[in-house]
Protein backbone atom coordinates (compact mmCIF):
# COMPACT_ATOMS: atom_id res chain seq x y z
CA UNK A 1 0.00 0.00 0.00
CA UNK A 2 2.48 2.73 -0.95
CA UNK A 3 0.54 3.59 -4.04
CA UNK A 4 0.19 7.24 -2.96
CA UNK A 5 2.64 9.08 -1.04
CA UNK A 6 3.65 12.35 0.03
CA UNK A 7 7.49 12.21 -0.86
CA UNK A 8 8.84 13.32 -3.84
CA UNK A 9 8.19 10.42 -6.45
CA UNK A 10 10.58 9.76 -9.34
CA UNK A 11 11.02 6.70 -11.85
CA UNK A 12 14.80 5.38 -10.14
CA UNK A 13 12.85 3.36 -7.73
CA UNK A 14 9.95 1.96 -9.91
CA UNK A 15 12.46 0.99 -12.82
CA UNK A 16 14.31 -1.36 -9.89
CA UNK A 17 10.83 -2.75 -8.63
CA UNK A 18 10.03 -3.72 -12.06
CA UNK A 19 13.12 -4.59 -14.08
CA UNK A 20 14.39 -8.71 -13.94
CA UNK A 21 17.00 -10.17 -16.68
CA UNK A 22 14.14 -11.70 -18.35
CA UNK A 23 12.58 -8.51 -18.95
CA UNK A 24 14.28 -6.78 -21.84
CA UNK A 25 11.74 -3.48 -22.05
CA UNK A 26 10.75 -1.18 -19.71
CA UNK A 27 8.61 1.61 -20.49
CA UNK A 28 7.60 4.14 -18.24
CA UNK A 29 5.84 7.78 -17.95
CA UNK A 30 6.44 10.55 -15.76
CA UNK A 31 3.58 13.55 -15.58
CA UNK A 32 5.15 16.59 -13.90
CA UNK A 33 3.14 19.83 -13.00
CA UNK A 34 3.53 22.11 -15.96
CA UNK A 35 3.85 26.38 -15.15
CA UNK A 36 0.73 26.50 -17.33
CA UNK A 37 -2.90 25.64 -18.15
CA UNK A 38 -5.38 27.35 -20.21
CA UNK A 39 -3.58 29.82 -21.49
CA UNK A 40 -2.58 30.90 -17.54
CA UNK A 41 0.54 30.87 -15.91
CA UNK A 42 0.28 28.18 -12.85
CA UNK A 43 2.59 28.67 -9.63
CA UNK A 44 2.10 25.26 -8.29
CA UNK A 45 -0.97 22.43 -7.21
CA UNK A 46 -2.36 20.99 -4.10
CA UNK A 47 -3.17 17.27 -4.63
CA UNK A 48 -5.55 15.69 -2.25
CA UNK A 49 -7.12 12.01 -2.42
CA UNK A 50 -9.55 9.64 -1.43
CA UNK A 51 -6.52 7.77 0.24
CA UNK A 52 -7.86 4.44 0.87
CA UNK A 53 -9.84 4.34 -2.05
CA UNK A 54 -7.48 5.53 -3.86
CA UNK A 55 -4.83 2.83 -2.61
CA UNK A 56 -7.26 0.36 -3.85
CA UNK A 57 -8.27 1.66 -7.21
CA UNK A 58 -4.05 1.67 -8.13
CA UNK A 59 -4.12 -1.33 -6.76
CA UNK A 60 -6.95 -2.92 -8.93
CA UNK A 61 -4.86 -1.09 -12.29
CA UNK A 62 -1.93 -3.10 -11.12
CA UNK A 63 -3.61 -6.05 -10.90
CA UNK A 64 -5.74 -5.83 -14.24
CA UNK A 65 -2.73 -4.41 -15.87
CA UNK A 66 -0.65 -7.66 -14.85
CA UNK A 67 -3.37 -9.91 -15.69
CA UNK A 68 -4.06 -8.72 -19.42
CA UNK A 69 -0.51 -8.58 -20.34
CA UNK A 70 2.97 -10.16 -19.28
CA UNK A 71 3.67 -7.51 -17.56
CA UNK A 72 5.68 -5.98 -13.95
CA UNK A 73 4.29 -2.84 -13.14
CA UNK A 74 4.79 -0.36 -10.65
CA UNK A 75 3.18 2.99 -9.79
CA UNK A 76 3.00 5.82 -7.67
CA UNK A 77 1.32 9.10 -6.96
CA UNK A 78 2.47 12.28 -5.13
CA UNK A 79 -0.23 13.79 -2.54
CA UNK A 80 0.38 17.31 -1.00
CA UNK A 81 1.87 20.69 -2.36
CA UNK A 82 3.71 20.84 -5.87
CA UNK A 83 5.82 23.22 -7.31
CA UNK A 84 6.54 23.35 -11.11
CA UNK A 85 8.27 20.32 -12.52
CA UNK A 86 7.65 18.15 -9.26
CA UNK A 87 6.61 14.71 -10.95
CA UNK A 88 2.73 14.21 -9.47
CA UNK A 89 2.99 10.48 -11.22
CA UNK A 90 5.20 7.61 -11.86
CA UNK A 91 4.73 4.51 -14.19
CA UNK A 92 7.43 2.04 -15.07
CA UNK A 93 6.06 -1.17 -17.12
CA UNK A 94 8.52 -4.00 -17.64
CA UNK A 95 7.87 -6.90 -20.28
CA UNK A 96 9.66 -9.20 -22.51
CA UNK A 97 8.79 -7.62 -25.69
CA UNK A 98 8.60 -3.90 -25.58
CA UNK A 99 5.53 -3.76 -27.71
CA UNK A 100 3.49 -4.50 -24.54
CA UNK A 101 5.63 -2.37 -22.06
CA UNK A 102 4.44 0.42 -24.04
CA UNK A 103 0.93 -0.47 -24.49
CA UNK A 104 0.41 -1.78 -20.18
CA UNK A 105 2.36 2.02 -19.54
CA UNK A 106 -0.18 3.94 -21.42
CA UNK A 107 -2.98 1.42 -19.89
CA UNK A 108 -2.07 2.32 -16.44
CA UNK A 109 -1.61 6.38 -16.73
CA UNK A 110 -5.03 6.38 -18.21
CA UNK A 111 -6.82 4.16 -15.97
CA UNK A 112 -4.96 6.52 -13.50
CA UNK A 113 -6.41 9.69 -14.79
CA UNK A 114 -9.81 7.92 -14.48
CA UNK A 115 -10.46 6.02 -11.84
CA UNK A 116 -8.07 6.97 -8.85
CA UNK A 117 -9.91 9.37 -6.63
CA UNK A 118 -7.57 12.25 -6.99
CA UNK A 119 -7.90 16.19 -7.33
CA UNK A 120 -5.51 19.12 -7.68
CA UNK A 121 -6.09 22.63 -7.05
CA UNK A 122 -4.30 24.87 -9.28
CA UNK A 123 -2.83 28.18 -7.76
CA UNK A 124 -2.80 30.50 -10.43
CA UNK A 125 -0.43 33.60 -11.42
CA UNK A 126 -3.37 35.92 -11.24
CA UNK A 127 -4.53 35.19 -7.43
CA UNK A 128 -7.01 32.50 -8.48
CA UNK A 129 -7.38 29.14 -6.88
CA UNK A 130 -9.30 26.77 -8.99
CA UNK A 131 -10.16 22.69 -8.39
CA UNK A 132 -9.19 21.41 -11.54
CA UNK A 133 -12.37 19.91 -13.15
CA UNK A 134 -14.55 21.56 -10.77
CA UNK A 135 -16.22 24.53 -13.06
CA UNK A 136 -16.39 22.45 -15.97
CA UNK A 137 -12.89 22.73 -17.26
CA UNK A 138 -11.01 19.59 -18.54
CA UNK A 139 -9.00 18.13 -16.27
CA UNK A 140 -5.34 19.21 -16.80
CA UNK A 141 -2.09 20.23 -14.68
CA UNK A 142 0.32 17.67 -14.24
CA UNK A 143 -0.66 14.84 -17.02
CA UNK A 144 -1.91 15.98 -19.72
CA UNK B 1 -23.46 5.41 7.83
CA UNK B 2 -20.63 8.18 7.11
CA UNK B 3 -20.99 10.05 4.19
CA UNK B 4 -17.84 11.72 3.13
CA UNK B 5 -17.02 14.86 0.64
CA UNK B 6 -13.16 15.82 -0.84
CA UNK B 7 -11.98 18.37 -2.89
CA UNK B 8 -14.37 20.95 -4.32
CA UNK B 9 -17.57 19.36 -2.50
CA UNK B 10 -16.17 19.63 0.97
CA UNK B 11 -15.14 23.38 0.24
CA UNK B 12 -19.02 24.04 -0.99
CA UNK B 13 -20.96 22.50 1.43
CA UNK B 14 -18.12 23.32 3.98
CA UNK B 15 -17.69 19.87 5.99
CA UNK B 16 -15.84 16.63 4.95
CA UNK B 17 -17.50 13.61 6.83
CA UNK B 18 -20.84 13.62 8.08
CA UNK B 19 -23.04 10.92 10.39
CA UNK B 20 -26.15 10.55 8.34
CA UNK B 21 -29.00 8.75 9.55
CA UNK B 22 -31.46 7.52 6.83
CA UNK B 23 -35.15 5.74 6.84
CA UNK B 24 -34.12 1.50 5.47
CA UNK B 25 -34.48 0.64 3.04
CA UNK B 26 -32.05 3.92 1.41
CA UNK B 27 -29.88 4.27 -1.51
CA UNK B 28 -27.30 5.83 -2.45
CA UNK B 29 -29.69 8.45 -4.40
CA UNK B 30 -31.58 9.42 -0.93
CA UNK B 31 -28.12 9.95 1.24
CA UNK B 32 -27.37 12.54 -2.19
CA UNK B 33 -31.05 13.95 -1.73
CA UNK B 34 -30.13 14.70 1.75
CA UNK B 35 -27.12 16.70 1.39
CA UNK B 36 -28.94 18.51 -1.48
CA UNK B 37 -30.89 19.41 1.04
CA UNK B 38 -28.02 21.22 3.30
CA UNK B 39 -26.72 24.67 3.07
CA UNK B 40 -24.66 24.78 0.03
CA UNK B 41 -26.00 21.57 -1.56
CA UNK B 42 -27.88 22.87 -3.91
CA UNK B 43 -24.64 23.71 -6.12
CA UNK B 44 -24.00 19.37 -6.17
CA UNK B 45 -24.43 18.26 -9.99
CA UNK B 46 -27.40 16.09 -10.65
CA UNK B 47 -25.64 12.74 -10.73
CA UNK B 48 -21.92 13.21 -9.26
CA UNK B 49 -19.70 9.99 -9.11
CA UNK B 50 -19.72 8.49 -5.86
CA UNK B 51 -18.19 5.46 -4.10
CA UNK B 52 -19.46 2.81 -1.49
CA UNK B 53 -17.24 0.92 0.95
CA UNK B 54 -14.29 2.25 -2.24
CA UNK B 55 -15.49 1.30 -5.13
CA UNK B 56 -17.80 3.10 -7.45
CA UNK B 57 -21.31 3.18 -7.09
CA UNK B 58 -24.43 4.31 -8.63
CA UNK B 59 -27.71 6.52 -6.96
CA UNK B 60 -29.75 2.84 -6.82
CA UNK B 61 -27.64 1.12 -4.47
CA UNK B 62 -28.77 0.25 -1.31
CA UNK B 63 -27.14 1.49 2.00
CA UNK B 64 -26.54 0.55 5.51
CA UNK B 65 -25.38 1.75 9.11
CA UNK B 66 -21.86 0.73 8.57
CA UNK B 67 -21.53 2.17 4.96
CA UNK B 68 -18.71 4.93 3.98
CA UNK B 69 -20.44 6.47 1.35
CA UNK B 70 -17.65 9.33 -0.60
CA UNK B 71 -18.95 12.24 -2.73
CA UNK B 72 -16.50 12.19 -5.10
CA UNK B 73 -15.86 15.77 -7.69
CA UNK B 74 -14.77 15.32 -11.09
CA UNK B 75 -11.29 13.02 -11.01
CA UNK B 76 -8.31 15.03 -12.15
CA UNK B 77 -5.16 12.47 -11.09
CA UNK B 78 -1.92 12.65 -12.73
CA UNK C 1 27.11 13.63 -31.52
CA UNK C 2 26.81 11.78 -28.02
CA UNK C 3 23.96 9.28 -29.16
CA UNK C 4 26.55 6.42 -28.82
CA UNK C 5 28.26 5.37 -25.63
CA UNK C 6 30.80 2.82 -24.27
CA UNK C 7 29.74 4.35 -20.65
CA UNK C 8 26.44 2.68 -18.89
CA UNK C 9 23.05 4.31 -20.41
CA UNK C 10 20.29 5.31 -18.14
CA UNK C 11 16.89 6.92 -17.92
CA UNK C 12 18.40 10.02 -15.12
CA UNK C 13 20.75 12.02 -17.46
CA UNK C 14 17.80 11.78 -20.38
CA UNK C 15 15.13 12.63 -18.52
CA UNK C 16 16.83 16.15 -16.95
CA UNK C 17 17.81 16.96 -20.92
CA UNK C 18 13.99 16.82 -21.95
CA UNK C 19 12.06 18.03 -19.34
CA UNK C 20 10.86 21.95 -18.99
CA UNK C 21 8.44 23.56 -16.99
CA UNK C 22 6.11 23.88 -20.20
CA UNK C 23 6.54 19.96 -20.62
CA UNK C 24 4.18 17.74 -18.38
CA UNK C 25 4.71 14.34 -19.79
CA UNK C 26 7.99 12.27 -20.24
CA UNK C 27 7.30 8.74 -21.78
CA UNK C 28 10.79 6.71 -21.87
CA UNK C 29 12.30 3.52 -22.98
CA UNK C 30 15.16 1.24 -21.63
CA UNK C 31 15.99 -1.49 -23.34
CA UNK C 32 18.05 -3.75 -21.30
CA UNK C 33 19.96 -6.70 -22.11
CA UNK C 34 17.78 -10.00 -21.51
CA UNK C 35 18.85 -13.49 -20.03
CA UNK C 36 17.41 -15.76 -22.71
CA UNK C 37 17.08 -15.69 -26.53
CA UNK C 38 15.22 -18.54 -29.16
CA UNK C 39 15.08 -20.29 -25.99
CA UNK C 40 18.47 -20.50 -25.04
CA UNK C 41 20.26 -19.16 -22.34
CA UNK C 42 22.60 -15.79 -23.25
CA UNK C 43 25.32 -14.85 -20.89
CA UNK C 44 26.33 -11.65 -22.54
CA UNK C 45 26.22 -9.44 -25.99
CA UNK C 46 29.05 -7.27 -27.83
CA UNK C 47 27.57 -4.21 -29.59
CA UNK C 48 29.26 -2.49 -32.35
CA UNK C 49 28.26 -0.02 -34.80
CA UNK C 50 29.13 1.64 -37.76
CA UNK C 51 29.68 4.61 -35.37
CA UNK C 52 30.08 7.80 -37.81
CA UNK C 53 26.61 6.41 -39.64
CA UNK C 54 25.06 5.73 -36.53
CA UNK C 55 25.64 9.02 -35.09
CA UNK C 56 24.03 10.43 -38.16
CA UNK C 57 21.29 8.34 -38.17
CA UNK C 58 20.33 8.64 -34.74
CA UNK C 59 20.28 12.63 -35.02
CA UNK C 60 17.77 12.43 -38.10
CA UNK C 61 15.64 10.34 -36.25
CA UNK C 62 15.92 13.04 -33.38
CA UNK C 63 15.06 15.93 -35.58
CA UNK C 64 12.27 13.92 -37.12
CA UNK C 65 10.46 13.05 -33.57
CA UNK C 66 11.00 16.59 -32.60
CA UNK C 67 9.50 18.52 -36.56
CA UNK C 68 6.67 15.59 -36.76
CA UNK C 69 5.71 16.26 -32.48
CA UNK C 70 5.70 18.95 -30.25
CA UNK C 71 8.10 17.01 -27.98
CA UNK C 72 12.19 17.05 -26.60
CA UNK C 73 13.72 13.59 -27.12
CA UNK C 74 16.80 12.09 -26.10
CA UNK C 75 18.30 8.93 -26.89
CA UNK C 76 21.73 7.34 -26.28
CA UNK C 77 22.35 3.62 -27.12
CA UNK C 78 25.61 1.69 -25.77
CA UNK C 79 28.21 0.00 -27.38
CA UNK C 80 31.24 -2.72 -26.53
CA UNK C 81 30.29 -5.41 -24.07
CA UNK C 82 27.18 -5.70 -22.18
CA UNK C 83 25.86 -8.16 -19.15
CA UNK C 84 22.31 -9.26 -18.32
CA UNK C 85 20.63 -6.67 -16.76
CA UNK C 86 22.46 -3.43 -18.47
CA UNK C 87 20.79 -1.02 -20.34
CA UNK C 88 21.50 -0.98 -24.09
CA UNK C 89 19.24 1.88 -25.38
CA UNK C 90 17.23 4.60 -23.45
CA UNK C 91 14.68 7.18 -25.07
CA UNK C 92 13.14 9.74 -22.99
CA UNK C 93 10.33 12.30 -25.02
CA UNK C 94 8.83 14.98 -22.72
CA UNK C 95 5.76 16.84 -24.42
CA UNK C 96 3.02 19.02 -23.31
CA UNK C 97 0.48 16.29 -23.70
CA UNK C 98 1.20 12.64 -23.10
CA UNK C 99 -0.14 11.10 -26.13
CA UNK C 100 2.28 12.96 -28.10
CA UNK C 101 5.06 11.48 -25.63
CA UNK C 102 3.73 7.77 -26.21
CA UNK C 103 3.65 8.35 -29.79
CA UNK C 104 7.33 10.03 -30.28
CA UNK C 105 8.71 7.50 -27.92
CA UNK C 106 7.25 4.72 -29.77
CA UNK C 107 8.56 5.96 -33.24
CA UNK C 108 12.52 6.73 -31.88
CA UNK C 109 12.55 3.28 -30.40
CA UNK C 110 11.81 1.67 -33.69
CA UNK C 111 13.38 3.81 -35.96
CA UNK C 112 16.13 3.52 -34.07
CA UNK C 113 15.89 -0.43 -34.39
CA UNK C 114 15.42 -0.08 -37.98
CA UNK C 115 17.48 2.30 -39.75
CA UNK C 116 20.77 2.49 -36.98
CA UNK C 117 23.89 0.17 -37.97
CA UNK C 118 24.57 -1.74 -34.78
CA UNK C 119 25.14 -5.23 -34.15
CA UNK C 120 24.77 -7.47 -31.37
CA UNK C 121 26.67 -10.75 -30.94
CA UNK C 122 25.11 -13.13 -28.33
CA UNK C 123 26.97 -15.78 -26.02
CA UNK C 124 24.98 -18.11 -25.41
CA UNK C 125 25.59 -20.65 -22.08
CA UNK C 126 25.88 -23.42 -24.85
CA UNK C 127 28.96 -21.57 -25.95
CA UNK C 128 27.75 -20.53 -29.31
CA UNK C 129 28.06 -17.55 -30.33
CA UNK C 130 25.85 -15.72 -32.95
CA UNK C 131 25.78 -12.24 -34.85
CA UNK C 132 21.92 -11.87 -33.50
CA UNK C 133 19.93 -11.41 -37.57
CA UNK C 134 23.02 -12.83 -39.50
CA UNK C 135 21.73 -16.55 -39.85
CA UNK C 136 18.08 -15.31 -40.39
CA UNK C 137 17.12 -15.15 -36.64
CA UNK C 138 14.69 -12.27 -36.16
CA UNK C 139 16.63 -9.53 -34.15
CA UNK C 140 16.17 -9.72 -31.08
CA UNK C 141 18.04 -9.65 -27.46
CA UNK C 142 17.64 -6.21 -25.87
CA UNK C 143 15.11 -4.52 -27.21
CA UNK C 144 12.40 -7.24 -27.94
CA UNK D 1 37.19 4.35 -52.98
CA UNK D 2 37.29 2.59 -49.29
CA UNK D 3 34.43 -0.18 -48.59
CA UNK D 4 33.38 -0.82 -44.97
CA UNK D 5 32.64 -4.03 -43.55
CA UNK D 6 30.82 -4.66 -40.23
CA UNK D 7 30.63 -7.82 -37.85
CA UNK D 8 28.76 -10.94 -39.75
CA UNK D 9 30.31 -9.92 -42.81
CA UNK D 10 33.71 -8.56 -42.03
CA UNK D 11 34.13 -12.07 -39.96
CA UNK D 12 32.86 -13.77 -43.49
CA UNK D 13 35.76 -11.92 -45.60
CA UNK D 14 38.41 -11.94 -42.86
CA UNK D 15 38.42 -8.07 -43.29
CA UNK D 16 36.45 -4.88 -42.06
CA UNK D 17 38.57 -1.95 -44.32
CA UNK D 18 39.59 -2.12 -47.78
CA UNK D 19 40.69 0.25 -50.79
CA UNK D 20 39.10 -0.17 -53.71
CA UNK D 21 39.40 0.97 -57.29
CA UNK D 22 36.84 0.57 -60.03
CA UNK D 23 36.75 1.56 -63.76
CA UNK D 24 34.42 4.50 -64.25
CA UNK D 25 31.43 4.85 -64.28
CA UNK D 26 31.10 2.39 -61.28
CA UNK D 27 28.64 1.89 -59.13
CA UNK D 28 27.18 0.42 -55.57
CA UNK D 29 26.48 -2.98 -57.35
CA UNK D 30 29.89 -3.39 -59.02
CA UNK D 31 31.37 -2.70 -55.61
CA UNK D 32 29.47 -5.68 -54.40
CA UNK D 33 30.43 -7.81 -57.23
CA UNK D 34 33.92 -7.06 -56.86
CA UNK D 35 33.33 -8.17 -52.96
CA UNK D 36 31.71 -10.84 -53.83
CA UNK D 37 35.05 -12.62 -55.89
CA UNK D 38 36.86 -12.52 -52.72
CA UNK D 39 37.27 -15.26 -50.57
CA UNK D 40 33.90 -15.65 -48.19
CA UNK D 41 32.29 -13.12 -50.76
CA UNK D 42 30.32 -15.86 -51.78
CA UNK D 43 27.94 -15.78 -48.70
CA UNK D 44 27.12 -12.34 -48.59
CA UNK D 45 23.49 -12.01 -49.78
CA UNK D 46 22.10 -10.93 -52.88
CA UNK D 47 21.43 -7.40 -51.85
CA UNK D 48 22.94 -6.58 -48.84
CA UNK D 49 22.12 -3.21 -47.41
CA UNK D 50 24.77 -0.32 -47.89
CA UNK D 51 25.68 2.95 -47.00
CA UNK D 52 27.54 5.66 -49.04
CA UNK D 53 28.66 8.55 -47.37
CA UNK D 54 26.51 7.55 -43.86
CA UNK D 55 23.34 7.27 -45.82
CA UNK D 56 21.74 4.37 -47.43
CA UNK D 57 22.46 3.33 -50.79
CA UNK D 58 20.87 0.92 -53.41
CA UNK D 59 22.79 -0.82 -56.05
CA UNK D 60 22.40 1.30 -58.70
CA UNK D 61 23.89 4.70 -56.69
CA UNK D 62 27.08 5.79 -58.96
CA UNK D 63 30.25 5.75 -56.78
CA UNK D 64 33.10 7.72 -56.77
CA UNK D 65 37.07 8.55 -55.65
CA UNK D 66 36.47 9.76 -52.38
CA UNK D 67 33.17 7.27 -51.34
CA UNK D 68 33.13 5.40 -48.51
CA UNK D 69 30.64 2.25 -49.60
CA UNK D 70 29.72 0.39 -46.17
CA UNK D 71 27.84 -3.09 -46.31
CA UNK D 72 25.83 -3.64 -43.41
CA UNK D 73 24.78 -6.90 -42.05
CA UNK D 74 20.84 -7.11 -41.26
CA UNK D 75 20.70 -4.05 -38.20
CA UNK D 76 20.28 -5.68 -34.76
CA UNK D 77 20.34 -2.38 -32.47
CA UNK D 78 17.77 -1.60 -29.68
Amino acid sequence: MAYLTSEPVALGPLLESVQSPSRGGVACFLGTVRNHHGGREVLRLDYSAYAPMAEAELARIVAEAESRWDVAVAVRHRIGSLEIGDAAVAVAVAAGHRDESFVACRFVIEEVKRRVPIWKKEYFADGTVEWVGAAGQRGSGAVV
Amino acid sequence: MRVLLFASYAETLGFDSVEMTLDSPATVGDALERLRGLPGGENLPPRPLCALNLSQATVNDPLSGGDELAVLPPLAGG
